[in-house]
Parts: C-alpha cells; structure tokens; sequence
C-alpha cells in the first residue's frame, strides 16, 4: 500500500530531517487491513532515527502531537484503529508554542 | 446621514471607507468592529502584525499584556518596536505605535505578566482574546480562563520555519485542552528564544490572528473554529485541516470541568506543564 | 570569529541572532540577505507589511517607489504609515519607518511615479522585485521589465476579501503574460480604491511576498514559483494551485520576444491595458 | 456527473454571489464525456445571471481569467479539451490588481 508521511512541527528532526516520506507497507500477515496502530509500529522502526520517546508514548503518539490522516484529526476516522486506504496521506505534526 | 452611517462619523466614514464599501462587510461590519474590544496577549512576533492591523482596522478597544522591555534582538521580527524603544517597556512601545497609526481607537496598557492572579480581571474587558504568547504554561493558562470566562481565543504560534493558527472556544468548537489534554514533554517544546525562527513566519500568523479576531468581532465570515492552519514557509505550502470537536471529557470546557472560575486561580500551570513561564536566556550554542 | 560568522559584526549576530540559529537557514542565508537589494514597487496596503519585514530581517538595500502622498483613508490597511505623515510623501514616511526598526539596512527614496522611461534604470539596480501596485497597467510594465532585466517578480495582489500571490520569471518559470497574454476588459478591473479592501487581506498578502522575496534573496527553500497561493478570507480558505511554466509564445519570456529592452520604454501600457496608471478619485456611491 | 464549481476574484458577481455551486450535469446526447467546452455552455446557461461577457469571449473563458481543474491551470490539461471525470472540482477565478 503507498502512502505519503509528512512530519512537522519539529518532529521531522527524528527522522533524518526529511519532511514528506512516499512509502510502501502491507498489512501484518494474517491481517487485511492496515490500521494507524500498525502503520505506527512501522513507522517507529523504519523511520524513527533517534529520540522514539519524543514520537510515541505506549502504542500512540506523545501528547503534543497532532496525526491527520487525508488533513482530517484522527480522533474523527477512530485514531489508532483508523483503517488506512491505497494513497492516503498521513501528517505527524508537533504543536508549537513559539511566538 | 448617522441613521445609515450608524453613528460614524464623517472622519471616520472616510478613514474606513475601503471597507465601507465592501458589499460583504460595510457599515455594519465596521459599527460592530468600532464597538468590540480585543485583548492581545504578547507584544512580540505574533503580536507586532497583529496589533498593527487591529489598531488601523478600527477596532473599539486593544488591549495589551507584556511584561517584557524591547532588545536589538527582537527587532529581526517584531516589527511594532523601533531601536528608539530598545531598553523599555514593549507595552508602552506597542501602545505608541497603535496610537500613531489610529489616534481614534482607545489603548490599554497591561504593563505585567499575564499570570492566574490577574488573568480573570483582564480577560473579563474584553470580547475576544488574541494569543501572542511563546510558551506552553502561557497557551494552557489563556484557554482556561478563556473557557471560564466564555471568551473567543485566536491562537498563533510559530517557531523555526513552520506557523500554525486556529481559534478555540468559538460557538461549540473544541478548546486548546480538547486537542492537547496532556502536556507535552518539557524537552519537545521549545521558543523562538531558544530554536530561532524566521521573522516573517510570525508575521504571516500574526496578520492572519488579526483577520480572524476581525471576523469573530465584525460577525463577517467563517471563523477558523474546528479548523487549523498550518505553515511550511520553506516549501511554500499551506494547509488547513479539519480538527476534532469539543471533547465532553476535557477538564476545561467539558461535561464536568476541573477548571472553572473558582478553581482556576490556584491552577499550577508551571507545574502542570513542567515549564517555566518567563524565558530563559539566550543560548548561541549554534554560532 | 568573522570567519565563521561570514562577516557579520557582533551588533549583527545579536540582531539576527533568531535567523543564525535555524539549521535551514543560519549564517549562509543571513549573509546572502545582507548582501541582496530589493525593490518594493508601491509603499501602501501590499507595500507596507512587505517594507517592514523586509528591513527587519536584514536584506541589505532596499528601493521604494511611489509617488503617492499619505492620505488618512490609507490608514486603515496601510500600516507603515502614521498620522503624522498624512499629506507627505508614502515613500519618505515609509523610509523613515523602516530606518528605525533598523538603521543598518540601506534604503533607497525613489519618489517617482513608475514608468517605463525609469524603470530599466531603477531595476536594474536591484536583485528582486516586489509588485505591490494596485493596477492592470503596472503589473504588465513591471513585469515585462523584470523579464527584460532577468530579474525575479514577487507578485501579489488584494481586492475585497481576496488575495492572490505567486513568483514570476524565476528560475525558468513563467511570467505575469505567460499567464495573462490579453489583459482582461477593463470593467473586469478593479482597485481598492474603487471597490474596497478588508485591510489586513493586503497585510496576509504583502508578508508572504515578504517571505517570498526572502527565499528568493537568500537562497533558502523553494518560492512560489509555477504555483499561485489564492486566499478567501472571508470562508477562511487559502489553496495552493499548479499553474502553466513559461510559454514559448510569450510576448515577454517566449522564444521570439516583441518585448526587449530596446522596445520596452516605449511600450505605451496604458493603451494595451485601456487602462490609467494613476488612479482615479474615490466613489463612495454605496454609502 | 458530480462536479463542484467555485468562482472567485469577483467572477462570483456574476452568479448572485454564491462562490461554490455544487452541480450534477451529464454528457450531451451522443456523446461519451464531458469536456470543459461542454462545461463552458452549461455554466454560461445555467450558472451566470449577468453580464457572459464578463466570464467567456468565444467559445473561452475572457482574458484575466484562470481555471483550475482539481487545483491544477487547465493549460497543463488540455484546455477546453480537459476531460472532467465524477467529483472533479473545477475553479474559475478573475486575476486581481489590487493592492
Ligand atoms: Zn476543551
Ligand atoms: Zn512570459
């Protein structure tokens, strides 16, 4: 499945300082559909280069950071069992509080 | 004729004209402006354009909350202060440019921190509150009492090359603490202070607070309520994205809120947030 | 060490000491500022915003032109002007602000109407060019001229509630008549002047030709070029879209160019356009 | 075919100032699919109350006016040759020389 990653807000420092990542990942074995909580794991081992703690807390991401999936919050596709579809876009981006 | 004109005056007529003459916004769009009150919290990046455009706007009365004095430093992009006010009080600075693009709008000085303890007293003055502030004890504290007090909040922030803007508490839209009920960790929060940002990038967040706090206060248009801004000035791309809904759990605008008017002024935000409310020194660590 | 800090003195990194710590843009992208020149063309509602942030940030000359006077009907969006300029010169009262929010940028008076007898001589001397103008005939002149120098065109544009910005004639990329070959019928043209302005709809606009021109001065990040930033303030709404690249029929930019530097100065715009430079008194007929 | 107008830069004057129009138009008879030429006529017919003159000349749009197919200048798809397909979005905005 492909997707486009696109970190913000900081957050792109984890991974080598790249905004916009053209990935491609299938469902675990056994499953049929990919969902935000595998497309994290994936994520925390494939791309995360340092600091994991400042991208996840548990098996969600760490307070402060917003996840859209297709520019919408994932609280309203149901976050972590969000399933994902062929070209969907998903943004991990920090909030900031600089002014 | 001051039944059409609703009580604007010839001077005033012709000050405003260009946007008397907006089918979309007009006379009454500007009677609403001249009688509503904006309190803008920061007179710094953020709150320099923002300020700006408030005063020329026509906006009844700006307030304005700093405890901080002016350094050659901010220069690169808080615009509102010249070299002449380096060494004194950003308020004073802010308030003297206001007054000299629009002697006809009223200006309050808040020359303090905004703090639990004075934060109800302020606040209460006025109808709509811009957030200008740089740091996150700051952005939680202004929600609550905004939640508490039923007042509309424009947030801005911006740091490094990227801004984002929304507003919060705006006719059954979420507050700050729907989308963000913990805090961050301490180390994932940094200020312009500390990480450097582009000066323009809050100018941009900045004009677009002014706009917003324009519409919410001129009722004209579609306040950015359940919607977020977000800037990448390096690539040049700007999205708005559609963000959660009230929560009925938050603790500050929910079904059985933690915060409220009694319970707020004794609210630790430097120990909820972990992080201190006044800046740090600057560290140059990169040079 | 002036080595590693490119020549900037102490007073400069303190200054700028905000830029000098982004890993994106740092001592390479101040230093580049520092050395570049750009002309903003119109001191008021795009002009203004735009003026300011570039003088603070650091750009090392900058040229304004008009040949306006102040008037108190500007003030309203035109924010680098007081009222204690009304009745002078937008392009003195403008310089004045800029020098005192930073006293080491150089800037340059050009109190003059833009025309094509001055314009290769004015342009020539600047690395980038900001149109901030308010009509159809200076947007072809500017731009054909910009196109006959090899100079990049930051462009943008307010009216009502709406604003468009985007680069022409950089980097291979189209130009303002690669997309707009016939100007369109003059009663499809309006100033704000004519038809009113939200005043902070410029100001969204002139900061982003601001941070437009900083990209382009600096070398860092990618400008809007080949793409058009459409902003509806009113709904809230701002796109990004995908325009055409440079036409090889272009009158300007093409192949076979009727516009060049020996027939440009006497290129009459406002016959091609129908349209006068200067504008026109204020109609205040909804009123 | 579903398609979502939008009109701006005061080209929304022209059709009692509603910017978005949500619209449902098909194929002519005999014909496969729909192209921006078709498009054209149906706006002008149906859409624009006053003054055409102010949005076509010929068969066109008038000079000063961009159209955007799915948010791309539709000189990079064809022009009135651009074939629509269902929930295209299609923008029609009035350059601007204001300031
Ligand atoms: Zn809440
Ligand atoms: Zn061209």
């Amino acid at each position: 499945m492909q997707l486009t990653l696109e970190f913000g807000g900081g957050l792109e420092l984890l991974c080598d300082s790249v905004k916009i990542h053209n990935i491609n990942v299938d469902p675990q074995d056994g499953e049929k559909q990919l969902t935000m909580k595998n497309l994290l794991t994936w994520v925390r081992t494939n791309l995360i280069k340092e600091r994991p703690e400042m991208f996840m807390k548990g098996d969600s991401v760490r307070p402060g950071v917003l996840v859209l999936v297709n520019d919408t919050d994932w609280e309203l596709s149901g976050q972590l069992e969000t399933v994902l579809e062929e070209k969907d876009n998903v943004v991990f981006i920090s909030t900031l509080h600089g002014g | 004729d001051l039944g059409n004109s609703n009580g604007l005056s010839p001077d005033m007529i012709y000050r405003y004209s260009r946007h008397l003459l907006l089918p979309s916004f007009g006379v009454q769009g500007q009677a609403n402006l001249l009688k509503s009150s904006v309190l803008v919290i920061g007179a710094g990046g953020l709150g320099s354009p923002a300020l700006l455009y408030l005063a020329a706007c026509g906006v009844g009365r700006i307030g304005i909350v700093d405890h901080d004095v002016v350094e050659l430093n901010n220069l690169q992009r808080q615009i509102i202060h010249t070299e002449a006010y380096i060494g004194k009080s950003k308020v004073e600075s802010a308030a003297a440019a206001c007054r000299s693009i629009n002697s006809s709008t009223q200006i309050v000085e808040h020359k303090e921190a905004f703090r639990t303890s004075n934060a109800l007293e302020i606040v209460s003055k006025y109808d709509v509150v811009v957030d200008a502030t740089d740091n996150a004890p700051s952005r939680y504290m202004i929600n609550d009492c905004c939640v508490v007090l039923g007042k509309p909040l424009i947030s801005g922030a911006a740091l490094g090359l990227e801004g984002q803007l929304t507003v919060y508490n705006y006719n059954g839209g979420p507050c700050y603490r729907c989308l963000f009920p913990t805090p961050p960790p301490t180390n994932a929060c940094q200020r312009c202070a500390d990480s450097g940002v582009l000066g323009v990038v809050p100018g941009v967040i900045g004009c677009l607070q002014a706009l917003e706090a324009i519409k919410v206060a001129s009722l004209v248009g579609e306040p950015l309520s359940g919607r977020m801004l977000l800037l990448d000035a390096l690539s040049g791309r700007i999205r708005i994205v559609k963000i959660r809904g009230r929560s009925l759990q938050c603790e500050a605008c929910g079904e059985h809120p933690v915060l409220t008017r009694q319970t707020f002024p004794d609210f630790d935000y430097e120990i909820f947030t972990q992080t201190p409310l006044s800046t740090g020194p600057l560290k140059l660590t990169l040079l």
